[in-house]
């Protein structure tokens, strides 16, 4: 209905390999940026940056680095949240060593940190496969917050054994820290999630991708194509937990404001995880409609009673929340163990085709 | 054309956000109490007492007198789960309209401390959050009355050692706590002490995914014997702890806990092997007092209140002491009220209002809370009070009190204090200091 | 009239011409390795050029003969322009047929040269190549599989281009003596020998001159407004006039851009990547179209399929309207612009006709309703009367004045006459200048004046559109004397849904009767709203309120042809439904499902009898042939029923005797 | 604009071995499964430019051959000579940097990718543009996805599976994903392709069809092949020489009539117990 | 080298030193261990009948021991709180069955994971809601559990063993030896047991595929009760003891993930394991709680030599 694809056609391959071969799609996509850049900054309170979009943005850029492992390589990860706490942790050192240190440049190098640890507990999958390989990813999960907990130095030796986020400037505009406003915050994140993603999406269309993608599908005959495994998958976990590790940055330099170490333990990967599958492993796309469904729909749903000024307290709200996260996610995946992001493509495929039923 | 865009987008993309964003009218008059609460979750069981304390306060004022001066309270709460980014997330929806703010954890505390100084709304964190909170020179909005984990430990550590803290030299003390900002934050004051005192300080964690088996931590204590344990506890660690201290053996009588860890359904958990456990605590359960009674008939008779009768929640040590909290807000916001002759003060008159408690003990008679509270009274330099507290002491069917009021040496405490207090506000730079203030 | 320039007369000469007027603009594109391959005027100068370069070297010269055998690619509609560039004449040759009729084909038009497309076609010239002495250089497109053939006289397309750039690099002349060919080239110069597939006989090779494609196809610019914007998608045969004119001649004359599809079983997507500006299809195109797009809509959803009927209902009553610039009411033409977004927009966009300016057909007569289906979404699809002997134009529609029954104005430069028997006959610059080497059937068909028979029957409406009503042979005369064409009077019959085949009779009787076959399907659903039960299509096909139904179609038939003053007198007496359906297993249709009407008066001819003897009813006993191929005989008693006939309207009357 | 390809380009790389010599060699193989013996001392050759079938019944040990020579199983004994060079391991990935492709009895593609995907795969190792250069996408990366997709595409032409190309491969019918397959092995530019039951479970016309490729890619590029094949009647009309092995042992060697002809392999084939 | 005195000498030593402790710290270790078994025997029978990692299972003993004790509150005699529990679990098993196992039967395992985990939030969500998030005592005396301790006073020190981890330890036993009869000698054990291998086989025996996993589930819940008496007398029935979940995972990895031994074994010797290395290692040295991920690195450290775990079935690679 609204896609057309008469005329679309391509007279090179160039055009062919194209973003978005569609034109609708890029239309679409214009859209979606106009309004991430300048009808919600217009519109937004600060109470939808700080609970919506901000967050929403940021646990989208985390599932999508996990996406990378567990859906274009085939990796099963349960350690998500810890790859964020070594980012975030790494940006805190970096900050507080080097003071002068752009945030960007801070940010950029802490996913390295991350990174690096990433590959570390990704050589395993080398050996073990599928859910054994989850193993690794939880020793890593477990391991890394108690060292989060224990080692002193890494949040300088606060009483509190929190990190803090310090006011930070950037070009004379305060970035992170109590004093940003939520705005420059929102503008922040979503500016490195946009570049993220476009690199991600680069990244998983061409070689490396589809390596990727043959390794998951079968790993055998990946090998057998002359696809070495181990630096195919050490490579997933690299680029995998670099981004894992800039989203952690960000979660808790442009949002949180500061973090204990418990805040990166097994719920956190969990949620991350949530927003991978049902929003689809294997998709790029996904990983935003995930989020928004599991990040921003219980925020809206706690609200609901309230809006309509329907006299439940908070607990029971806070009860009746987790229920229907937990129905939904059942819900989602018996719809479609494929998530939103097919989902989606399904609704695509119905315009395309439209009127035609298939 | 803008404002219809807005109107537009508003009412479709965020129409839901919009709503929680948006206040609800006619409540205008109503002083608006927001309560970061937490029943759900692995500290349920000792929040809920508390909560239901603090709500069932305001019930009373509003159908007793009508609400303070004739202004009705509106008592909200925004379910955390004592999960910090829960709490952040209910700070930013409730801030618009709040006039304090109650962030119920260490960690939340943490997360908001440094925003208040940009949003300008008061925290008010009886009895926890972060110690040198104590210094209003510093931390100009926020408020941890009537004494602070660090009064808190020296408090402990004087009553243990009978006033003399010298007497603990070469002695072992174990520190059982909970692996959170709020567990270790009374560490940096132990550990200046046991350096002075020359005692053994040996902490010992608590994780969070280890709170109901403490057979390592417990195992430990075996093996290094320590002369006293004194226990940061919460939750679902409090249990834990004294059901494994029951199962080693360990002499009750030097197993002291924060006054957090002295909840009542913790300790019938053991029933009569728990007895001479103590805790101290700044608010002692009295049902006999005038209060309650007026408690009694107005919330809890009247079936305005959430606690669970059956259990004996009414008698509780939390429960009461959640009824506690409140006073000391209402005082607050009662001062701000006079001070500023508003129904409605704003949350920087509340501010002011907070840093002019004066809940001496014949206001706390004037209460019918007389013997509830520990007596304090704050100031623009103290945020706390440091009205010291009282040991409690477990009967085996409840908690009694141990001792007289016991106050905290504040020797240490200041200088400590000051220091951390600094420390934070250079790590947080910019970071304005009211130099204003005089002690 | 278009303007003409005097000094392009040939292709060549206009693809010179092009490379300096649209030289970047788009000449081809052909859908290859997963993209549209596309070439600019000056590169399709440039491939040309080389191309024609590697023929001459390989000893093609002006006069000689070249076949082009293949599917529609752009190497072979290059090599049209290559050997016309060098004198030489293509003769395209249908891919599909069988090598007997192919080695007719070369022989009689005696061949030297073939280019054809792959292995296949190679291997079918190399069979027959005893029998065409004559053809003596094979050029292939496609290399796969012919690696280790003898080259002698075989070539690769590529090496011969090859040549062609190298000669245009080493020899300093090559170019320009090419240019000096193109130059000699006439516009009485044969452009190209097509061989048309006559229904009796051998084909014949229909001469086609320069001047009749460039005139042709200059006068169809200008009457279609066709420009260099336009895309047409080549998809029919290459020896079929109609794509010679439309992908090449119009493309050169008009500098479109001409796009091949990848293969046929793509072209539909490929149509849809494209969406041509331009396009032509016979009526079965558009028949097959709209069956599928009906079959797939039965899988919709009950709400979607609603949705779809209800517009396409409101299309049907105002669409066409709008589309011929008429009066509509605001609410109707909003309710149409919702459809279109819902309905007409998506379906055009499905089947590539998004951009679609000017649609033919042609070929045959197509269906009213489907004619009317397509226009009613607003796709400007004309109809179109050509011939090979014409250079295609004889009549066609003009934008807004269409109406499905007729084909047309007269096109441009083109004179048209109705002869004493009722046949078309007509005079353009497009007529041809002989059949090849058959100076008899030239001169059957050819009037010394130039004036050609077309072997159709037709007459001109009111309007002064054409009408054709049956190929001249087929049409008899009543006993009357008044013309009787069977085929114009079952295709009104066969306008009703509801009658899936008729079968009139009438040559030589007092009046016209008729042979009905109910549509199964659609009176199998009737019936069922109707709560009449049946069995058997034979039980259905008797029932009284069948009859009644049919009987008042039938009414309404006889009451159009009333409006036709030539028609009137040949409006329906009696007619009977068939007990059973005509089939092709029982020889009573051709496979492409034409009635053959002479066995069927055979084979039926006690019904005949019957409906000429005035009885009522009639007890038969036919042999049918089932799927399986055993044989049986069903017995019926048929029921012969009397049709109202209807008065010719006044005017008509005047008009007719004028 | 136009990149129409170069067909001399589509042969194989020339690595010095004449039409005719010993590009593989197979010396005295033996390997074993924890103590089951797969293959028993095998030998044989394959001659470059030839297609070289290796027959047998069920269990005859045809799928350890291939899978020794590609490197995926280790022989406990015995050497293999791959153009002039000896190796007695390698990782399988290697194998295909020495120019040996293979395809699978159970066809083995990445279901969740396109035919185009799959056979790009098959390219991933000619493919040089690190991780930054991807992240950019336009500029080299771009060109060198380009530059393959031209290659890919001249296979995708050649197997004539065009109108699949963006098709899961997970959805085609097994015949195509056979020739898929075949096409990634194909975009491997092999010297030597293994072919194991090519036409397995194919109905007679698309065995026709595989064979035809099969004889083209032979010809036109020149690539050396070595199949497994269960049907016997291919066998003989495709292959230049056949080898026949039954319980893990050679039986027979040599061109199709010969073998034919030889009673071990009558016996082998109707099951005569040994 | 005072590195290596204190990561290879002194813990002996101290374990020499106070044999008593050590003693004890075995026993601790024993009946950790055994919870750890009990937990991960409800995933390894799960896992065998459907392929799917339940990871509810640590709710499901929160769930059952919350309607134990939750029912006796609402004035339940105990005696009969127990067999309505069974109840209650059974209904849980078959309201899985049919809501989420299903319509979600041959889905990759990753979602039937994610599955179970939405089955925790529902569960968690569910159970607040009508018991409420307050700990609660485990009814151990109501239900004839000792509640007293023995103390042995080996080498001069004391060893203290609860009797209700004595009741624990041997009530586990006994379950497990109840489970392995059933497994291997009834009708439905074998069929539970050839599910593992093969859905048809299993069909053969007789038994609907949605009556084995009700089957399934129901002894996985029946498991979970038991989990959660013997954990609530220990510690007290909270939410907080969902977290239990994360500790059968490596025992399952360790013991392979269909091997009902394996469970067993993996979770007596992580229990042990892990206690001894707290104790002697990870207190003196680590600042203690390595609890948390002792577990998984050593299970991650025996699957990089076993892919397979200890007792799993060797992955044979093919092509």
């Amino acid at each position: 209905m609204f896609y057309r694809t008469a005329g679309q056609f391509k007279t090179s391959y160039q055009a062919d390999h194209a973003l978005f071969p569609v034109r609708q799609d890029a239309f679409l996509l214009g859209v979606i940026l106009i309004f991430a850049f300048v009808i919600f900054p217009l519109t937004a309170s600060e109470f939808t940056f700080r609970a919506l979009l901000i967050p929403v943005l940021i646990y989208s850029l985390a599932a999508l680095g996990l996406n990378i492992l567990t859906g274009y390589a085939g990796q099963l990860s349960l350690g998500t949240g810890a790859f964020m706490g070594v980012g975030a942790y790494a940006c805190y050192k970096l900050i507080t060593i080097f003071p002068e240190m752009n945030i960007v440049v801070a940010i950029a190098m802490s996913g390295f940190f991350s990174a690096a640890i990433g590959v570390l507990f990704g050589l395993p999958s080398l050996r073990i496969k599928g859910f054994y390989l989850a193993i690794a990813t939880l020793a890593a999960q477990f391991f890394l917050v108690w060292l989060f907990q224990k080692w002193a130095w890494l949040y300088n030796y606060n009483a509190s054994g929190a990190i803090q986020v310090p006011n930070i400037e950037m070009f004379g505009i305060t970035v992170a820290g109590p004093r940003a406003t939520a705005i420059t915050q929102y503008y922040f994140v979503l500016c490195v999630v946009c570049v993220i993603t476009f690199f991600a999406i680069n990244i998983t269309r061409g070689r490396i991708g589809r390596m990727w993608k043959a390794v998951r599908d079968m790993d055998i005959a990946a090998e057998l194509v002359g696809i070495n495994l181990m630096r195919s998958k050490l490579m997933a976990f690299f680029v995998s937990s670099y981004v894992v590790g800039i989203a952690g940055a960000l979660f808790v330099f442009l949002w949180r404001g500061a973090a204990e170490a418990n805040l990166f333990d097994i719920p956190l990967s969990f949620r991350v995880l949530f927003i991978a599958i049902i929003g689809g492993l294997g998709s790029i796309l996904g990983n935003f409609l995930g989020a928004i469904l599991i990040v921003a729909l219980p925020v809206i749903i706690g609200s609901v009673p309230q809006a309509f000024g329907i006299p439940l307290d908070s607990a029971m709200v806070e009860h009746l929340n987790i229920m229907i996260i937990g129905a939904l996610i059942i819900a989602f995946l018996i719809i479609e163990p494929h998530g939103l992001a097919r989902f989606w493509a399904m609704i695509r495929e119905k315009f395309i085709l439209w009127p035609f039923p298939h | 054309m803008k404002r219809m865009l807005r109107n537009a987008i508003l009412s479709s993309a965020l129409l839901a956000a919009a709503s929680v964003a948006v206040p609800a009218v006619a409540q205008d008059e109503a002083i608006y109490i927001p309560n970061l609460a937490y029943r759900t979750g692995p500290f349920a069981a000792t929040g809920t007492p508390l909560m239901n304390g603090q709500r069932d306060y305001i019930t009373l004022l509003n159908e007793r007198d009508g609400g303070l001066n004739g202004v009705k309270l509106e008592y909200d709460e925004c379910e955390t789960g004592y999960n910090t980014e829960k709490g952040v997330e209910c700070y930013e929806k409730t801030k618009a309209r709040a006039v304090v703010t109650q962030p119920w954890s260490t960690g939340i505390t943490l997360q908001v401390l440094p925003k208040s100084n940009v949003d300008k709304i008061p925290i008010l964190a009886p009895g926890y959050g972060f110690s040198p909170m104590a210094d209003g020179k510093v931390f100009q909005w926020a408020y941890n009355p009537p004494s602070s984990y660090w009064d808190g430990a020296s408090m402990i550590l004087k009553n243990i050692s009978d006033g003399n803290l010298d007497s603990l030299k070469d002695k072992k003390i174990a520190f059982l706590h909970l692996d959170h900002p709020f567990g270790k934050e009374p560490l940096p004051l132990l550990e200046v002490l046991a350096e002075k005192h020359g005692f053994n300080l040996v902490p010992i964690p608590v994780g969070l995914t280890e709170m109901q088996n403490q057979s390592a931590q417990w195992l430990q204590i075996r093996r290094e014997r320590p002369d006293f344990v004194v226990m940061w506890g919460w939750g679902a660690m409090n249990a834990g702890a004294i059901t494994e201290a029951v199962k080693t053996k360990y002499p009750m009588d030097q197993f002291v806990g924060v006054w957090w860890s002295g909840h009542d359904g913790d300790l019938k958990l053991v029933g009569d092997q728990g007895k001479g456990y103590r805790s101290i605590s700044w608010s002692v359960p009295n049902s006999e007092a005038p209060l309650m009674a007026d408690i009694k008939k107005y919330v809890v008779d009247a079936g305005k209140s959430q606690i669970n009768q059956s259990e004996g929640e009414f008698d509780s040590v939390f429960y009461q002491r959640g009824l506690m909290i409140s006073v000391i807000l209402v005082e607050g916001i009662k001062a701000a009220q006079e001070e500023f002759d508003v129904r409605n003060p704003s949350p920087e008159q509340l501010r002011w209002g907070l840093e002019n408690i004066k809940l001496d003990e014949a206001r706390l008679k004037e209460l019918g809370a007389e013997g509830m509270l520990v007596p304090f009274s704050t100031s623009c330099a103290d945020h706390t009070g440091h009205g010291g507290g009282w040991m409690l002491q477990w009967d085996g069917a409840k908690f009694v009190k141990a001792s007289d009021l016991l106050t905290p040496d504040r020797t240490e405490i200041e200088k400590l204090e000051a220091e951390k207090a600094k420390e934070y506000a250079e790590a947080n730079a910019p970071w304005p200091v009211n130099e204003e203030c005089s002690m | 009239m278009a303007h003409h320039d005097a000094s392009k007369d040939t292709f060549a000469k206009y693809l010179l011409w092009n490379a300096e007027r649209f030289r970047d603009r788009p000449a081809m594109r052909f859908k290859d390795y997963g993209i549209w391959q596309s070439w600019s005027w000056a590169e399709q100068l440039e491939e040309v050029r080389a191309f024609a370069l590697g023929l001459q070297k390989i000893g093609l010269k002006r006069g000689d003969k070249i076949a082009v055998i293949g599917s529609n690619r752009p190497r072979l509609y290059w090599t049209f322009a290559a050997a016309q560039s060098l004198g030489a004449v293509p003769v395209p040759v249908y891919a599909d047929s069988v090598a007997e009729e192919m080695a007719y084909v070369l022989n009689h038009a005696e061949v030297t040269f073939a280019v054809v497309e792959d292995q296949e076609q190679v291997d079918k010239v190399l069979s027959i190549s005893e029998e065409v002495p004559l053809l003596t250089e094979i050029v292939y497109d496609e290399e796969r599989g012919l690696r280790d053939y003898d080259h002698t006289h075989l070539h690769a397309y590529d090496h011969l281009r090859e040549e062609g750039f190298r000669r245009l690099a080493e020899e300093p002349e090559a170019s320009a003596n090419w240019l000096v060919e193109i130059d000699k080239g006439r516009g009485s110069d044969l452009s190209v020998m097509l061989y048309t597939s006559g229904t009796t006989g051998r084909p014949k090779g229909v001469m086609l001159s320069n001047d009749n494609f460039v005139r042709s196809a200059i006068n169809g610019n200008a009457f279609d407004n066709l420009t260099e914007n336009e895309t047409i998608i080549a998809y029919l045969p290459l020896a079929w006039v109609g794509d010679h004119l439309f992908s090449y001649a119009q493309s050169y004359t008009a500098g479109f851009c001409v796009a091949c599809p990848e293969s046929p079983e793509t072209v539909n997507e490929d149509r849809r990547e494209i969406a041509p500006t331009y396009f032509f299809a016979p009526p079965r195109v558009f028949e097959a179209m709209l069956t599928a797009i009906m079959v797939r809509m039965e899988d919709a959803g009950k709400i979607k399929k609603g949705m779809f009927d209800y517009f396409l209902a409101h299309a049907a009553k105002v669409g066409e309207r709008i589309l011929n610039g008429e009066e509509v009411g605001l609410v109707d033409r909003l309710k149409y612009r919702l459809g279109e977004f819902m309905v007409y927009g998506p379906l055009k966009n499905r089947m590539g006709f998004s951009n679609m300016r000017v649609g033919y057909t042609a070929g045959e007569a197509i269906g009213p309703e489907l004619f009317s289906f397509y226009r009613s979404l607003g796709l400007n699809l004309k109809q179109l009367y050509g011939q090979t002997e014409a250079t295609v134009y004889i009549t066609a529609q003009e934008d807004g004045k269409i109406r499905p029954d007729t084909v047309g104005l007269p096109s441009p430069e083109v004179e048209i006459r109705i002869a004493e028997s009722g046949e078309v006959m007509y005079r353009s610059p497009g007529v041809f200048v002989g059949y090849y080497k058959n100076d008899e059937a030239t001169r059957e068909t050819k009037t010394e004046d130039g004036w050609v028979h077309t072997g159709d029957a037709g007459f001109f409406d009111t309007d002064g559109q054409l009408k054709i009503i049956d190929r001249a042979k087929d049409v008899g005369k009543l006993a009357s004397g008044a013309l009787f064409a069977p085929k114009y009077i079952e295709n009104t019959l066969k306008f009703f849904p509801d009658i899936q085949e008729a079968v009139a009779f009438g040559h030589g009787r007092e009046f016209c009767a008729a042979f009905i076959n109910i549509d199964l399907q659609a009176v199998g659903n009737w019936a069922e709203r109707n709560n009449i039960a049946y069995a058997s299509y034979q039980e259905l096909a008797g029932h009284p309120r069948v009859y009644e139904t049919i009987a008042a179609h039938v009414n309404e038939a006889n009451r159009r042809l009333a409006r036709e003053p030539l028609m009137a007198a040949s409006q329906i007496r009696r007619f009977l439904v068939l007990h059973k359906e005509l089939d092709a297993d029982d020889g009573e249709l051709t496979r492409t499902q034409k009635v053959r009407r002479k066995f069927i008066a055979e084979r039926y001819g006690e019904l005949i009898e019957a409906l000429y003897d005035g009885s009522s009813e009639k007890f038969v006993e036919t042999q049918v042939t089932y799927e399986d191929g055993r044989k049986g005989i069903i017995r019926a008693t048929v029921k012969i029923v009397d049709a109202e006939i209807h008065a010719v309207p006044a005017e008509n009357v005047r008009e007719a005797a004028e | 604009m136009n990149p129409r390809p170069d067909p001399n380009q589509l042969t194989a790389p020339d690595d010095g071995i004449a039409r005719g010599g010993v590009l593989l060699d197979v010396k005295n193989v033996s390997l074993s499964f924890g103590g089951v013996k797969a293959i028993t001392d095998i030998s044989l050759d394959v001659l470059k430019g030839e297609i070289r079938a290796i027959i047998g019944p069920n269990g005859a040990g045809k799928t350890s051959m291939l899978n020794v020579i590609n490197g995926f199983y280790t022989p406990q004994e015995g050497a293999i000579i791959f153009r002039g060079r000896e190796r007695r391991s390698m990782k399988p990935h290697e194998a295909v940097g020495q120019g040996i492709a293979r395809t699978f009895q159970n066809v083995a593609l990445f279901k969740g990718m396109s035919t185009l995907d799959n056979i790009m795969a098959g390219r991933s190792v000619m493919m040089k543009r690190n991780i930054g250069w991807q992240m950019l996408w336009h500029g080299p990366a771009l060109r060198e996805e380009i530059e393959h997709r031209e290659k890919v595409e001249e296979i995708i032409d050649f197997l004539e599976i065009q109108h699949i190309r963006r098709t899961p491969v997970g959805k085609l019918p097994y015949g195509l994903q056979k020739r898929v397959e075949l096409g990634r092995a194909l975009a491997m530019e092999p010297t030597l392709l293994l072919l194991d039951e090519p036409m397995a479970g194919m109905n007679l016309e698309e065995k026709e069809d595989m064979s035809r490729f099969i004889i083209d890619v032979n010809q036109q590029r020149g690539t050396t092949i070595a199949l497994i094949e269960h049907d016997m009647g291919v066998v003989m009309d495709l292959s230049d020489r056949v080898v026949v092995l039954d319980y893990g042992k050679k039986i027979a060697d040599g061109p199709p009539d010969e073998v034919k002809n030889n009673q071990d392999v009558i016996d082998a084939y109707l099951g005569v117990p040994h | 080298m005072e590195f290596l005195n204190d990561v290879l000498v002194q813990p002996f030593a101290d374990m020499a030193a106070a044999p008593d402790f050590l003693l004890q710290v075995l026993w601790e270790g024993l009946v950790g261990g055994v919870l750890y078994a009990l937990i991960a025997l409800g995933f390894v029978l799960i896992y065998k009948s459907s392929r799917i990692f339940n990871f509810a299972q640590g709710i499901m003993v929160v769930f059952a021991a919350l309607t134990l004790v939750g029912l006796y509150e609402k004035g339940v005699p105990a005696l009969l709180a127990l067999p309505l529990t069974l109840a209650v679990m059974l209904v849980l098993a078959m309201t899985i069955e049919r809501v989420v196992l299903r319509p979600l039967v041959n889905q990759p395992d990753i979602i039937l994971f994610m599955a179970t985990i939405g089955i925790t939030l529902f569960l968690i969500g569910f159970g607040e809601l009508i018991f409420g998030g307050e700990n609660k005592v485990m009814i151990t005396e109501q239900l004839f559990i000792p509640t007293g301790s023995i103390v042995f006073e080996p080498f001069g020190g004391f060893v203290s063993i609860e009797e209700k981890d004595l009741t624990a330890v041997i009530g586990a036993m006994v379950l497990v030896a109840a489970l392995l009869v059933f497994l291997n000698k009834s009708k439905i054990g074998r069929a539970i047991r050839a599910l593992g291998d093969d859905h048809q086989a299993a069909l053969s025996v007789g038994i609907s595929l949605s009556t084995i996993w009700v089957i399934v589930w129901f002894i996985a819940g029946v498991i979970a009760l038991a989990t959660g008496i013997v954990w609530g007398a220990r510690a007290g029935v909270s939410f907080a003891l969902e977290v239990i979940a994360f500790k059968a995972l490596p025992v399952l990895m360790l013991g392979g993930l269909e091997s009902v031994m394996g469970a067993i074994i993996g979770g007596l010797a992580i229990g042990i394991l892990e206690k001894l290395f707290e104790i002697y290692w990870g207190q003196p040295l680590l600042g203690g709680n390595t609890e948390a991920w002792f577990a998984y690195m050593l299970a991650l450290l025996v699957l990089l030599f076993r892919p397979q775990g200890l007792f799993g079935e060797k992955i044979i690679e093919r092509v």
